[in-house]
């Protein structure tokens, strides 16, 4: 394949060549296990301090409310589970949504099976929790409230500040899974009240297989990893320093050229956006117009299934990702697509575009133009367009 | 994921489209499950050949293929000899699918049995071995989701 | 600082420069999530299907049987805290040794405040355990045995297939941490009557945070992180496919060369051992003479403190460990230490050396000849060495 | 990890050694907990000024360089003026220590007070100010774990 349009920067990113020098040392030259007493170490040592203080900082946080972890899910398996069996005594009640990551969901699951009881707050048609819903929902056993900072596959953005202020109000804890919105979007979790946070590093451009948790401090909790006394004996595991240096390198790259990334990023997304809503019929945007990731276009295309069209748009060397049932293994479509009211058949013709800052809209005119065509090629071969056809001719 | 086979009946599906007047139509599968398959037969009266054979589908690559690989294996068989075109042959023919994907070609020997009893029903007649189609189209595709 | 002669391969490892050319590509080129369906992603799928056939070889197991992890505490945690509460309805009994490292221990006092009984084996003064106690500790209620292969600190070898074969006899599921041992000495699952297995990457020159887990098909085992279907459900998480990658080439590497480090190293070893022994005076060599890591070197000099002595081979560029409880930051000196029977004060005194393949005879003459000065300087300095005297004059 | 002062005392301990028939010795710490100093005061009869003063330490990098730092502050003062010298004057001194060795600089502190106790235990005089330190050399040295 010669050409390659990669808009699937929400599943992965490329590691940035800066952020790629800023690691390699840290494989073969500063190999050293940051821990150790002699001063080999001590470049590690401070690498890995200097990150965190770095992460702190973009975040309003303090240097040691930064844990690093394994990844994403790790983070959220860690805040959920440990804040559960932490809280027992108090409450075995949880309060989640139904757009939440599988990371989340799953988890609660194995909590439900735990003998804690969780409440999957509804959505409305744009992936938007309701604040009254979820204040009506606390109850005196309410141990923990988690709800996303952005949606994955629509990229809504919850109202976290004001989940934090109802959270803080009713002395619950609030966790929010941010591994779409950091380094996406500003985040500050003093003034947003958050306790818990989780974070993936290869969704900005850092390296896969590294992440962390911000954890307020005065927050108990218990560590999920347990072992050596890393990361003040609440995460064991011997440092991955290249993967906590490179994660710090591509939040500040981030950061430094977050307002810019926005705006480019938004521009190009709504010129996607309004082409597809325009010049393709039947066609729906998944997600909140406004309240959304600046790099997500989620579009459903009526009497389409959606893994026929990544094959085709692979074939023209687009990369993309649908919510459609056969691409995610399962038998069913995207749960957050159902939540959000669409039928099956519909969720099945999903697709998720989502740009980086170097998506140019040359990109995704490209992209349209042979999205048009797929479309309509899909189209013709499918008995569901045929019978929708066939009942307005009546 | 999928074999060259496979990739070939996709990016080139033969015999796609509809037959005007077809001597039977089967339609299988389900949209909510994101599958649907709808075959249809050109049958000569006299000889019992399947003369031709369309297909539209909406569903994965290895529905597409499957169904583009199914029209192929049953033009110019009779329609008993079509009737032993099995999902396993459907397979073969495409050089394997990924076990996820086998349920495609499930749908896909369906698809002609169903278009098989649509034949024999509006002629009449009975075909040895075809029974009843299970043919889930328009079951169930309003969202059922309750959690 | 000059010379640097890195004897703390127990620690850590730098990652070989032939792992780091195998992981490069997937930072910045096939940077893709290898679960996704486009045929971009085919690289990076292989090549994580690749690595997992490539372990599962070296070891005498399936492909099915291995499942990447963060690394070697994270596996630790998964066998012990999923083994315990998927099996809690036929026991909560569960059975390990003193010298396990903190990654169990911790993992298993975490497991006792939640209603699991834990019995610690004593170890004899070269620190392996008993196969009679072992069997004699077995009860109805029995659902783990967890024995690892090899201790980190004082290179002894426990009697694995023997533990392996207690453990079948009697139905109980048989764990060991193998991560000192893994790509150091051969290891066959099948042979040995291993469950799982535990490993990290970054203790055989592949990078940090990455590892694996070995678990027999068979094994029922819930997921420890929850989330996506990576790992068939049972590790969820974006692969970290340069991780995973450059493990998988440091262990073939290891594997290929295993005899001749084996023999390299032990000569280099028994050399360093005996000169100690040899030259300086009230030195205990702790850990087998013969079940012992090709790698390891661990002593007791009386009347020195660890710390002190580190930061003096520091000074002198080299980079070596110790059980001082100063060096662990905590009170008491390596619990291991204590397990084998030395007093507190002797423990404290401790020094471990751990060799890699590069490490030279020079490079050993060079540190005792050091050390001997240092260890003079320390004890000229030591209120115990002067009691001793005084003691011994009278 | 230790600061640049910290690195001196430890790699140059002033006053190593010590003092035959001293007028007064103090050790204190414990070999189980992995540290022991031992301090050596020669002081002047008349003036009570210590004129010289020796120490050995059994223990990490901080220990003895807070046992070095101690000895030199003391050296020169007056018994009474030395009792003023506290952990923190030397950790002062020594431009801090980390917050897990803070116990090594009282440590030494306490080596002073008490060998200026072992002296006025010898004279029969009283140092105001001056309480019987808790020495605990020697004590609970046995091996002692039992899980
Ligand atoms: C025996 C043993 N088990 C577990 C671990 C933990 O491995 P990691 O630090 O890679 O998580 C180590 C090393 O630190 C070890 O030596
Ligand atoms: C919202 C959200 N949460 C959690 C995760 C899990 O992150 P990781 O795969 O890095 O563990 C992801 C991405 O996969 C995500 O998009």
């Amino acid at each position: 394949m010669n050409k390659l349009i990669y808009l699937d920067n929400a599943a992965t990113t490329a590691v940035k060549p800066e952020v790629f020098e800023k690691m390699k040392p840290y494989f073969m030259e500063n190999y050293s296990n940051p821990s150790s007493v002699y001063s080999f170490a001590q470049d590690a040592k401070a690498a890995v301090d200097e990150a965190r203080d770095t992460i702190a900082n973009l975040i309003g946080a303090k240097s040691n409310e930064i844990y690093f972890t394994g990844g994403g899910s790790e983070s959220d398996n860690w805040a959920l589970i440990s804040t559960a069996f932490a809280k027992k005594d108090k409450g075995n009640h949880i309060i989640t949504s139904k757009i939440e990551h599988h990371a989340i969901l799953h988890t609660c699951e194995y909590l439900e099976k735990n003998g804690f009881e969780v409440t999957y707050l509804d959505v409305d048609e744009n992936g938007l929790i309701s604040l009254e819903e979820l204040e009506k929902a606390i109850r005196p056993t309410t141990i923990l409230i988690s709800i996303m900072f952005a949606n994955n596959e629509i990229g809504t953005i919850e109202p976290i500040k004001e989940i934090g202020e109802i959270a803080k109000k009713h002395d619950v804890l609030f966790h929010t899974d941010a591994v779409q919105a950091f380094a996406h979007i500003p985040i500050n979790v003093k003034d947003m009240n958050i306790d818990m946070m989780s974070v993936s590093g290869h969704k900005f451009h850092g390296p896969k297989g590294i992440g962390f948790m911000y954890l307020r401090n005065g927050v108990k909790l218990g560590a999920f990893v347990h072992g050596g006394s890393q990361e003040r004996s609440r995460r064991a595991g011997t440092h991955n320093v290249p993967g906590i240096v490179g994660m710090a390198e591509a939040a500040v790259i981030a950061h430094k050229n977050m307002d810019e990334n926005i705006k480019k990023e938004s521009e190009v997304r709504d010129h996607l956006i309004n082409r597809i809503l325009d010049e393709i019929p039947y066609v729906r945007l998944n997600g909140d117009r406004v309240k959304r990731l600046p790099n997500n276009v989620n579009c459903c295309f009526r009497f389409v299934e959606g893994e026929s069209l990544l094959i085709m748009l692979d074939q023209k060397g687009v990369c993309a990702s649908s919510g459609s049932a056969c691409t995610s293994g399962s038998l069913d479509p995207s749960h957050v697509l159902l939540a959000i009211g669409l039928p099956h058949e519909i969720a099945h013709g999903s697709l998720r575009l989502t740009l980086s800052e170097d998506t140019t809209m040359e990109d995704v005119d490209y992209v349209v133009d042979e999205l048009k065509k797929i479309i309509e090629r899909l189209r013709s071969m499918s008995p569901l367009y045929e019978d929708f056809v066939k009942e307005n001719q009546q | 994921m999928y074999s060259e086979k496979v990739m070939d009946h996709f990016s080139n599906p033969r015999n796609v489209g509809e037959i005007e007047n077809a001597s039977g139509v089967g339609t299988v599968g389900n949209a909510k499950c994101g599958d649907i398959m709808r075959i249809y037969l050109d049958i000569d009266e006299e000889t019992k050949i399947i003369k031709d054979c369309k297909f539209k589908t909406f569903g994965c690559g290895a529905a597409v293929a499957t169904s583009s690989m199914a029209t192929e294996l049953v033009k110019g068989k009779t329609i008993y000899e079509a009737l032993q075109v099995t999902n396993k042959a459907v397979m073969e023919a495409l050089d394997g699918l990924p076990p996820v994907k086998v349920h495609c070609s499930l749908l896909a020997e369906e698809s002609i049995h169903a278009a098989l009893w649509d034949y024999a029903q509006k002629n009449n007649i009975e075909i040895p071995g075809l029974s009843e189609p299970k043919n889930d189209i328009h079951e169930g595709e309003e969202d059922e989701d309750e959690e």
